[in-house]
């Protein structure tokens, strides 16, 4: 036994459900680290453009824009999903957390369809141009970053269903929220370079 | 236990991509001065052979699956002016190069043949000017070209224009501008 | 001792280089670009080598300054210097920022005026253009003119007139190289796809070596050139001898060596004007004979290297281009007699 | 953080809860234990231990390359050979040794250095470990089969691109960037929510230590320039050399240069993600060798943060000889420069700490002074080099080789050694010899000037970068010889080093925990360590808190230890699983197949997934506390 000047934490909690914790912090990180690839991407989408003359170069097709903007919707509406399992994580609710993170899913695995069709009927492919390998290359990054949030969502519910709800399940599902709405966030920006932007900066330099 | 059969399987892969990359990644500089006369299927003009049907000889490219060789066949493809007529495989006077089918035979024996002999209707017989030791560089390169030589030792593109292919997909017509 | 010896003698030599003038070297500057390149590396030398005394004499000090005895004190736990000596230590750290700050900028603007100089340099006066394009691993060179049967061909070597800018379109075959002599100019890049511009001038005549300076693959070693600055009249005698095509087989040995020549690999690569040899891959020979060295500045051009060359190029330059033709015995030596004789 | 004012005293049962921590913080036994190791020490040693092998490998082929350039023609290795071994030396040094040296520092210190139990994701950071492992294995595996990369260690388009560089070679590069970058970036996420969220109670922003706050600006760096390297390498190169995109085929739209934009992008910030926890640890021995507080805390740390900030402003300057606009290139001479003004107020401070502190000349400071030596020449040489008009001169050439070594072995190895000597009985209970230890520094030091220094009027004479061989003519032979010399008296200088920590780590003097009178928290812990660190965490009343007399000195009481918690704001676990090691093996075996376009690579990548589920698969159901 010893006598020290001391501070009693023990009546702190165990994990709280929120930004105070690390994996918020760590999720946070991860996401500038995507966050800046992306941004490096549009800067090279934009650097390519101004060094050719035709943009896209000839032969390559505008794309569509009807399905992606559709997606589009369908991707911000999904944050809905998102948002409530993050609420009913907070409140420790297991049914809110399981109709939020459904909902999620499904309207996820809808962009995501609706996404790999849009991307079928481009008439360009990652060989054709150095706009195609850009184009190719944001769609495939993005897609594989949601597919894998999609299926982290999907062990979730099972998880949910298997009647796991501790806290640190309540902080995954929290966290797998933040990460959604950045998914959600940067594809803005990327879906009017990608859709957009060559109708814009499409006339020959 | 689980973790030794992990790590089992990882040095096993270690080792056999190892083994793979010898063959592969082997910079022969100086060619051996070697002469070897190639007397192919395609090569005959007649079938009937006096004394009996020969042996045919064992020849084996030596630049086969040999990823310096394939890129030094790539070179001099075009240094000797083969794009004139192939252009980048896809073809033009000459035929194009890649396919399955061959007019005289797709074997390495053979190609050596149609580039050292020449061939009817304009294929010029480079023998005794290209070293032989190149045409087996370009007989590796042309066979890559027709997907016949190791994905790990192939180039996928050149700094050129692309050869694209004719469609993508044409199934939907968006607007073009 | 011997050791001893062999390093101070070695010591002895690095010194001297550092003050003799030499081929390639950036420090001996013979044009108005390099020079004042050279002008602006001894203005930072000296200041910034002040600057370097001043911090590690300051810090010597303060390691120095109560070390005596030091060891002999009680431990303290920490020390706490007095109010007092941590603010005039802060006025003393700012002051230095604020200086190193000063410095700086003196700097930037000395490098900035000196590439505003550097850039107005050329233009003023009347010059010629040459065009040069990187390959692994030489160097094309083409005198550009507006008649093109007055355009005038060479590699791995560029005449100059003394005195009268050069500028130079770079470009590459392959992948980036780097056009570098020392003596004249900084070195500029060539990039395939774009195209450089570079002005060089030199002041006298006289030769200097050139290097490609940006690693382009195996012989990146072997990528020199040489460039001879020569007085107006001479300069315009070499470009009349350049436009010449080739000098005919004057001899029975000559002869057979242009057959030689014709009837091998030699004819898809190389291009010898009047004879033909068309190829546009590798050097123009021409002139060969003319040039002060093989292979891109690897060797001198004498009739023994050139046949050592021949018959087996991988071994000065491993992993080069150059074919390696098996000659028969006896053909050698007349397609050395004709190519030395391609002045 | 929650301020503290008068904290009672309170009873501690120090040996009751010494068994319990033991208990739940021991490690698996056997080769169990090997692969499901979490905590902190024993991964940051790891870190460092194979980062030092990894060193001396780089350092055998440099010692290889100066013996090849020892005398002019020199016939010992082709030039084939000799541009992987300057390739691989390169990469080795940068991706294998400094980066992962020091994440391995901070991984290790800065727990401790926080007051807390372990970094705030042990799993990512045993997977961390484990992807570098592996690139460094697959690299070398390269290597010694003839497939070692050989297109520099910037592996500049088109150059490296499919067509000038066949084979698997630059694909190995490229792909063993992603292994690194993949373990660099998994260590700053955790140490930015370690030095964010894990600090002790009352350790305030004005309070961490400066080795945390250099670790803290470079994950930052990390965590903004990896990306760029990914995309330069990963996407740029890689899908360029696999599958066939343009992004620098410039017939098809694409351009070489922007290569080298994206890649220096990160290249230039990665210097100073080497060279900023440098910059700390020179901090963490000047302030413990002079007994005084640093001088100039808050300067020091802004010039840390404006440093991080500066360094991505300046990658141009790489590049001033591909011909860019002049008004862009005078920008980036100016800021170029201006990063010697933060650096310079670094200077200044630890000269002003030593002139007013008690120095007490000990190896580490002797390395601190060989530092400030070196580092000081190599940034005026870089001063030199912003210069554009001397840039280009200089650009390329020996001048440049002999200027980011005595930046990166100045401003970063020497620092390095120096933090052997100052932590080394925190890692391993014992003191090194310290008189050995001057010897060692001595040898280094003049090895290092008597190599890299001739360097310089060799560029300035001519002598290009990446040569394997130059003629007799040129006259750089003497100067080369000297080079080489000193190569070998570094050799010898490492191996003193080595024989002096094999040593000592055995017949050392034990050291205690606080064997130099250190200020910050990691000298209140236990030499080496226990797996917890600290019986009770402590509380930061001041910036040395092992610096306020004992009696004065606070504990925080109430942290459960029958589970391996730790105090965030509040608890976390963390349980030693094998799924980080399972996840890094099949991520591993999926990389390297897409590099060959094996057929299994896709089930591999598919596997990886499984590995993840296990990993965060919730174990058990969590109740309220009893």
């Amino acid at each position: 036994m010893i006598r020290r000047r001391t501070l009693d934490v023990s009546g702190l909690p165990d994990i709280d459900v929120s930004s105070q914790e690390p994996i918020w912090w760590g999720q946070i990180c991860l996401c500038c680290i995507e966050g800046a690839m992306f941004c490096i991407l549009i800067a090279c989408y934009f650097y390519f453009r101004l060094s050719l003359d035709m943009w896209p170069p000839p032969g390559t097709q505008l794309p569509h824009v009807a399905i992606p903007t559709v997606t589009l919707i369908l991707a911000i509406v999904s944050c809905l999903g998102s948002y409530r399992a993050s609420e009913g994580a907070k409140k420790n609710e297991r049914g809110a957390m399981l109709r939020g993170l459904l909902l999620n899913l499904a309207l996820g695995c809808a962009f995501l369809i609706l996404r790999g069709y849009a991307w079928y009927t481009l008439n360009f492919n990652w060989a054709s141009d150095v706009h195609g390998s850009t184009v190719w290359t944001i769609l495939g990054l993005h897609t594989m970053d949601a597919t894998a949030d999609l299926l982290f969502t999907a062990v979730l519910i099972v998880a949910l269903i298997f009647g796991r709800t501790g806290r640190s399940m309540r902080l995954a599902v929290h966290v797998d929220s933040v990460v959604w709405y950045f998914l959600v966030l940067i594809w803005i920006p990327l879906y009017i370079v990608i859709y957009w932007a060559p109708r814009f900066v499409g006339a020959p330099a | 236990m689980r973790k030794l059969a992990a790590a089992g399987i990882a040095v096993l892969a270690l080792i056999s991509w190892t083994l793979t990359s010898c063959q592969r990644e082997k910079r022969e500089l100086r060619a051996a001065p070697v002469r070897r006369a190639i007397y192919g299927d395609a090569a005959r003009q007649s079938e009937l052979q006096p004394g009996g049907p020969q042996t045919e000889p064992q020849v084996t490219n030596p630049d086969h699956a040999n990823a310096w060789s394939i890129s030094e066949g790539q070179r001099l493809f075009e240094w000797y002016n083969c794009v004139g007529c192939h252009s980048h495989g896809g073809g033009g006077i000459g035929p194009p190069l890649i396919k399955k089918h061959w007019i005289y035979g797709g074997q390495p024996a053979n190609l050596f043949d149609t580039i050292v002999k020449g061939r009817p209707n304009g294929m010029p017989a480079w023998g005794g000017r290209i070293p032989e030791y190149q045409v087996w560089q370009i007989v590796a390169y042309v066979r890559s070209l027709a997907g016949e030589q190791p994905f790990a030792a192939t180039p996928v593109r050149t700094d050129e224009l692309e050869q694209k292919p004719t469609t993508i997909h044409n199934k939907v017509q968006g607007e073009t501008r | 001792m011997t050791r001893a010896r062999t390093l101070f003698i070695w010591a002895a030599a690095v010194a001297l280089n550092g003050c003799g003038g030499h081929q390639q070297s950036a420090l001996d500057s013979v044009g108005p670009q390099a020079g004042k390149i050279e002008s602006l590396w001894w203005f930072f030398l000296w200041l910034l080598t002040a600057i370097f005394l001043i911090v590690i004499f300051a810090t010597l000090w303060a390691l120095t300054r109560r070390h005596r005895g030091i060891e002999q004190e009680p431990l303290e736990r920490i020390h706490l210097p007095s109010g007092e000596t941590e603010h005039r230590l802060t006025r003393v750290v700012a002051g230095a920022s604020i200086l190193t700050v000063i410095i700086l900028f003196a700097l930037l603007i000395a490098s900035v005026t000196t590439g505003k100089a550097l850039s107005e340099l050329g233009p003023k006066k009347q010059g010629i253009t040459v065009e040069v394009t990187g390959n692994q691993w030489w160097w094309y060179v083409r005198y550009l003119n507006g008649d093109a049967s007055r355009i005038v061909v060479t590699a791995n070597e560029m005449h100059i007139p003394v005195g009268r800018p050069v500028m130079l379109r770079l470009n590459s075959n392959d992948v980036i190289h780097s056009f570098w002599t020392p003596n004249l100019h900084g070195k500029r890049d060539l990039i395939p796809g774009r195209v450089n511009t570079e002005w060089i001038e030199a002041d006298h005549p006289g030769r200097w070596r050139g290097q490609c300076a940006e690693f382009c693959g195996m012989q990146h070693a072997h990528m020199a050139m040489w460039v001879i600055a020569e007085p107006e009249d001479q300069f315009e005698r070499w470009m009349e001898a350049q436009r010449a095509p080739s000098k005919q087989p004057s001899s029975a040995s000559e002869l057979r060596g242009r057959d030689v020549f014709l009837n091998n690999a030699c004819v898809f690569c190389h291009h010898i004007a009047g004879t033909p040899a068309a190829g546009q891959v590798a050097p123009d020979l021409t002139h060969v004979g003319s040039r002060l060295t093989l292979a891109a500045g690897t060797l001198p051009n004498t009739k023994g290297n050139l046949g050592g060359w021949i018959a087996d190029p991988q071994n000065v330059k491993p992993g080069n281009h150059m074919a390696q033709i098996d000659l028969p015995p006896g053909d050698l030596e007349p397609l050395l007699d004709y190519l030395e004789s391609l002045k | 953080m929650t301020p503290v004012t008068e904290p009672p005293l309170g009873e501690i049962d120090d040996e009751g809860e010494r068994r319990a921590l033991e208990r739940s913080w021991r490690r698996r036994p056997g080769i169990a234990g090997w692969f499901t190791v979490t905590t902190h020490q024993a991964l940051g040693k790891r870190y460092i231990v194979t980062a030092f092998v990894f060193l001396l490998i780089g350092g055998v082929e440099a010692l290889f390359m100066r013996l090849q350039l020892a005398r002019p023609d020199n016939p010992l290795i082709g030039p084939d050979k000799y541009n992987q071994l300057f390739t691989t030396h390169g990469t080795t040094m940068m991706f294998l040794f400094a980066v992962p040296m020091m994440e391995g520092m901070g991984v290790y210190l800065v727990p401790l250095m926080l007051g807390t139990r372990n970094v705030a994701f042990p799993r990512l950071n045993a997977f961390g470990y484990w992807m570098f492992l592996f690139g460094g294995i697959f690299l070398y595996a390269g290597f010694l089969t003839n497939t070692g990369p050989d297109a520099g260690w910037f592996a500049y388009t088109p150059l490296s691109g499919p067509q000038f560089s066949p084979g698997k070679r630059v694909d190995i590069w490229a792909q063993m960037i992603t292994f690194t970058e993949i373990s660099a970036l998994c260590v700053a996420t955790e140490l930015i929510a370690t030095i964010l969220k894990m600090r002790a109670p009352g350790m305030s922003l004005t309070r961490i230590p400066m080795f945390c706050w250099s670790m803290l600006v470079q994950s930052f760096m990390v965590v903004f320039a990896m990306p760029a390297v990914m995309v330069a390498s990963n996407i740029f190169l890689l899908l360029d050399r696999t599958v066939g995109t343009h992004f620098s085929n410039a017939a098809e739209g694409g351009d070489p240069l922007l290569y080298q934009h994206v890649f220096w992008f990160f290249g230039h910030p990665e210097v100073y993600i080497i060279f900023i926890p440098a910059l700390g640890m020179v901090s963490s021995i000047v302030e413990t060798h002079t007994r005084r507080a640093i001088f100039g805390y808050p300067a020091m740390v802004l010039s840390l943060v404006s440093t991080g900030f500066i360094g991505f402003g300046l990658w141009v300057h790489h590049m001033f000889a591909t011909g860019l606009p002049q008004i862009g290139e005078a920008y980036f001479t100016a800021a170029s420069m201006m990063i010697a003004v933060a650096s310079g107020v670094q200077i200044f401070c630890w000269i002003a700490t030593m002139w007013s502190g008690r120095v007490h000349m000990r190896t580490p400071m002797y390395f601190v002074l060989g530092f400030v030596f070196i580092f000081v020449l190599g940034g005026l040489t870089g001063v030199m080099l912003a210069a554009i008009p001397l840039d280009l001169q200089v650009h390329d050439t020996f001048f440049v080789v002999a200027h980011f070594h005595y930046v990166l072995i100045g401003g970063a190895l020497f620092p390095l050694f120096g933090a052997f000597y100052h932590w080394f009985p925190k890692f391993t209970g014992r003191m090194m010899n310290d008189a050995l230890g001057k010897i060692n520094f001595w040898i280094l030091f003049v090895g290092f000037n008597l190599t890299f220094f001739p360097m310089h009027i060799l560029g300035l004479k001519g002598m290009t970068r990446r040569i394997y061989t130059y003629p007799a003519e040129m006259g750089w032979g003497p100067a080369n010889a000297l080079a080489t010399v000193g190569a070998c008296i570094i050799l010898i200088g490492g191996i003193v080093f080595i024989a002096n920590a094999l040593a000592s780590r055995v017949h050392g003097e034990i050291a205690g925990p606080d064997p130099w009178d250190g200020g910050t928290l990691e000298w209140a812990a236990d030499s080496p360590p226990r797996n917890y660190n600290f019986v009770n965490l402590p509380v930061a009343t001041s910036r040395y808190p092992m610096w306020t007399p004992p009696e004065e000195r606070v504990v925080v009481t109430g942290v459960r230890h029958d589970r391996r918690e730790a105090l965030v704001t509040t608890l976390m676990d963390a349980e030693p699983p094998i799924w980080p090691f399972i996840t890094a093996l099949l991520l591993g075996l999926g990389l390297v197949g897409a590099t060959f376009r094996f057929s299994w690579y896709y089930p591999a990548f598919g596997a990886t997934g499984i590995g993840l589920i296990g990993w965060f698969w919730p174990r058990r159901p969590e109740g309220v506390r009893s």
